[in-house]
């Protein structure tokens, strides 16, 4: 399996067949005499911003402490959990109880869900 | 017959929503300035068009991925960004430019000044978006847009010189006035190969659940629909040419603009085309806020469609109520829709490399194309139209510097 | 038993130098195989054939490179898991010298 | 295998030819755009015939009952904005000869009173006065017409 190709960047889609963000990191644990292994599949805007420049992560850090949404910021999955199959990244989780879905469930309580008709 | 039936429907909205008011504006001047002899730009415009909505269209299908999707996940998020930011900037330019359209349609029927109608008009469009679901937005602006054959049956009753328009199919030169041509001949391209469209017809296929048994029925709907839609933007031309030029009136307001179907119609031609204009323009602009809303829920994996309640996609439903208040500004603020829609269109026609290059690659990947992929001919054209976009980028602005509409 | 944690998201494209500091290109992907529920890595591919390979476009994608002369002097690299040290991701260092590795070409 | 000229030679030969293509696109842009005094009167003054004709077009439809008072009035705003806009820029660009610069401006005048007659018009059910005003415009438009073709080469 190729990871770059196959597994970053792919759409995760929970157990319920709910999209719950994109595989935003891939976390390779390296220890002594062994081979490397990828542990953890990486989702959350720290990530991403990590990727644009080390001074956006900061700031993006610092905003969600400050919102104090989403703790967990970036939110990394098991690698036990995760089915990597086609285009597409499965992920043994039900999306609701992931911190993936922060934002979403936040907006949702105060801001989108208090519009009538949401 | 249910195949059929999406086909037949398909190929309405697709005429339906063809026209908005880049293609109108710049068909409009593409007449007033040169007769018929831009008419080449158009049907090339309209021809990379079919292509390049097939090529989305089969992607979709196939891979039950959008254009978006596919981006991000084949060349990563920083390319994905990079592509969010010119393009979201670029396509916020032209939704600003159609809410401005709906709005002097607005201005033309009731007097009132056409800053005055962008709030209404934006609460309209966030309230459509809000409450209705996919097919009925689609399906509901572009059958309306259908009014827009109006353009057609005018060139047709205006009686056109046919074979000098069968002569403007054919590329030449013009005597006098060679960077205004250049120019006019930069913004059609934009206006009809608006990557707003394709994206938008990506996202439409997959929320219509489309699969491979939808390839002939995507190429039938691209190929029709987009021919059929130019035809509209040519006879537009057609009506400019024998109306504008023989009056010496050049479109340089969006007020000269009404007048187009006075000859043709009398009254009803004043009352047509703002109709046209402003349907035409309240179904780009219902595409538009959504596209934009698609590319980004797309790009971060989110859950996005219009047909579920706002509720459970509360990312994708801010993302595309701050879009229309933004698109609203332009408005409100007064920048003139006719300037803002041909530096929009010409800005397109500058950034178009950024969206086509990808096709390119994605087309011809095996993971998501499967035995689908592109053939000889449809990848010569999507490196021909790589070509020529690249071309555009370059000489789009110095020629906005010496041509300028 | 120190562990160390690489993001390989940061990883990819950053330079590979080779023994005597030169760079050999860049890691463009990284290859690894499913065992008993673990994923291993197996190993590195540095240098534009790799990116290539990334992109999956196979034919066109080589056609257009090759189009572009890019095909620099050499193809591309395998580099074993053991033979790449990852100590500063930064700056992604070989642990052998170049020809003992296999060059992408080959496949 | 041919001789590859290495990485540093090939691409910084590809920048020269690059520079190279874009100067000449540059210049020839430019070239065809500068324009001699009696042009770039020229170019004003046809569209100072624009908006002569978008009014004229709008006073004649008006007439028939063709458009909405309410756009009529606000055209005829815009279209003695625009001639003014028109006036001033003629007025500005010092190389064109001073005569020829004034002749224009009283033609520019002129058009603006028209079109402000006809704005005031529009409510009025005065059909007489409004088809006398858009005769008077026919009539200052034909000239301006005319002296364009007189003076220039192009059509």
């Amino acid at each position: 399996m190729e990871l770059i190709r196959d597994c970053l960047d792919k759409q995760l889609i929970d157990r319920n067949g709910r999209k719950m963000g994109k595989a935003d990191g891939l976390v390779m644990l390296i220890e002594e005499g062994k081979r490397p292994r990828v542990a953890f599949i990486e989702v959350g805007g720290v990530t991403q911003a990590r990727r644009l420049h080390t001074r956006l992560a900061k700031l993006v850090a610092s905003l969600s402490k400050r919102f104090k949404v989403d703790e967990s910021d970036p939110y990394r999955i098991p690698w036990s959990k995760v089915v990597v199959s086609g285009i597409d990244v499965t992920v043994n989780v039900d999306a609701e109880e992931t911190p993936a879905l922060a934002w979403e469930k936040w907006l949702r309580k105060n801001v989108i869900g208090k519009i009538p008709g949401a | 017959m249910k195949k059929a039936l999406e086909i037949a429907l398909g190929i309405v909205t697709s005429v339906g929503g063809f026209l908005e008011i880049g293609s109108i504006t710049t068909a409009a001047q593409g007449g007033a300035s040169f007769r018929f002899q831009l008419i080449w730009a158009i049907l090339l415009g309209g021809l990379c068009l079919i292509f390049l909505v097939e090529q989305s269209g089969r992607l979709a299908a196939v891979s039950r991925h959008t254009i978006t999707d596919a981006i991000r996940e084949r060349f990563g998020f920083n390319y994905f960004i990079f592509l969010l930011i010119i393009l979201s900037l670029v396509i916020l330019l032209v939704l600003g430019a159609e809410i401005g359209g709906v709005c002097v349609a607005l201005e033309f029927i009731t007097g009132v000044g056409f800053q005055w109608w962008a709030v209404p008009v934006a609460l309209l469009i966030w309230l459509i978006i809000w409450k209705g679901t996919f097919s009925f937005i689609e399906d509901g602006a572009s059958i309306l847009g259908l009014v827009t054959v109006c353009f057609l049956v005018a060139a047709i009753v205006l009686h056109p010189p046919w074979k000098e328009v069968a002569h403007g199919a054919l590329p030449t030169l013009p005597a006098s006035d060679k960077a205004h041509y250049w120019f006019i001949v930069v913004s059609i391209l934009g206006a009809s190969i608006s990557p707003y469209l394709m994206f938008f017809y990506s996202s439409g296929a997959v929320e219509d659940k489309w699969d491979e048994s939808y390839i002939n029925a995507n190429r039938a709907i691209s190929v029709l629909g987009m021919s059929f839609g130019t035809v509209l933007s040519v006879a537009v031309l057609i009506v400019s040419a024998l109306v504008y030029l023989p009056r010496g009136i050049q479109v340089e307001h969006y007020s000269q603009l009404p007048l187009m179907l006075i000859d043709a119609f009398g009254y009803w031609g004043f009352i047509l085309f703002a109709a046209s204009l402003g349907i035409a323009c309240l179904g780009a602009t219902l595409e538009i806020t959504l596209e934009i809303a698609y590319m980004v829920a797309q790009g971060f994996g989110w859950n996005w469609s219009e047909n579920q309640r706002p509720r459970e996609e509360a990312r994708f439903s801010l993302v595309y109520t701050v879009i229309i208040i933004l698109g609203a500004l332009l408005v409100v603020v007064g920048i003139d829709p006719l300037k803002l829609t041909i530096f929009s269109m010409a800005l397109t026609a500058a950034t178009l490399p950024v969206a086509i290059v990808p096709f390119l690659f994605l087309m011809n990947d095996e993971a998501y194309m499967h035995e689908h992929r592109n053939g000889f001919l449809s990848n010569a054209v999507v490196i021909f139209i790589i070509g020529m976009t690249f071309v555009l980028a370059v000489v789009t602005i110095p020629l906005e510097i010496f041509g300028g509409g | 038993m120190q562990k160390q944690e690489v993001n390989l998201e940061l990883l990819v494209g950053r330079r590979v130098f080779g023994l005597n500091g030169k760079s050999i290109g860049h890691l463009e992907e990284i290859q690894a195989e499913l065992i008993k529920g673990e994923c291993l890595v197996t190993e590195y591919l540095v240098g534009a054939y790799a990116v290539v390979e990334r992109l999956a476009a196979l034919s066109i994608g080589r056609a257009i490179l090759k189009l572009f002369g890019a095909t620099k002097k050499h193809d591309g690299y395998r580099v074993p898991w053991d033979k790449l040290d990852l100590t500063d991701p930064e700056r992604p260092r070989l642990l052998c010298s170049v020809d003992e590795l296999k060059t992408l070409a080959g496949e | 295998m041919p001789v590859m000229l290495n990485e540093t030679e090939r691409s910084c030969a590809k920048n020269i030819r690059l520079r190279l293509l874009l100067l000449i696109l540059l210049a020839s842009l430019a070239a065809c755009s500068s324009q001699s005094p009696a042009d770039k009167l020229h170019k004003e003054l046809r569209t100072v015939v624009s908006w002569a004709a978008t009014s004229r077009m709008v006073g004649e439809a008006l007439q028939n009952g063709k458009v909405l008072q309410g756009y009529a009035a606000r055209t005829f705003e815009a279209a003695g904005r625009n001639l003014q806009e028109e006036s001033r820029t003629i007025d500005k660009s010092a190389d064109i000869p001073a005569e020829e610069r004034a002749g224009a401006q009283a033609q520019i005048a002129r058009l603006e009173q028209i079109v402000g007659q006809l704005k005031s018009m529009v409510e009025g059910k005065d059909n007489a006065a409004l088809s006398q005003q858009v005769e008077q415009l026919k009539v200052e438009e034909q000239s301006l017409k005319s002296s364009l073709r007189g003076d220039s080469s192009q059509p």
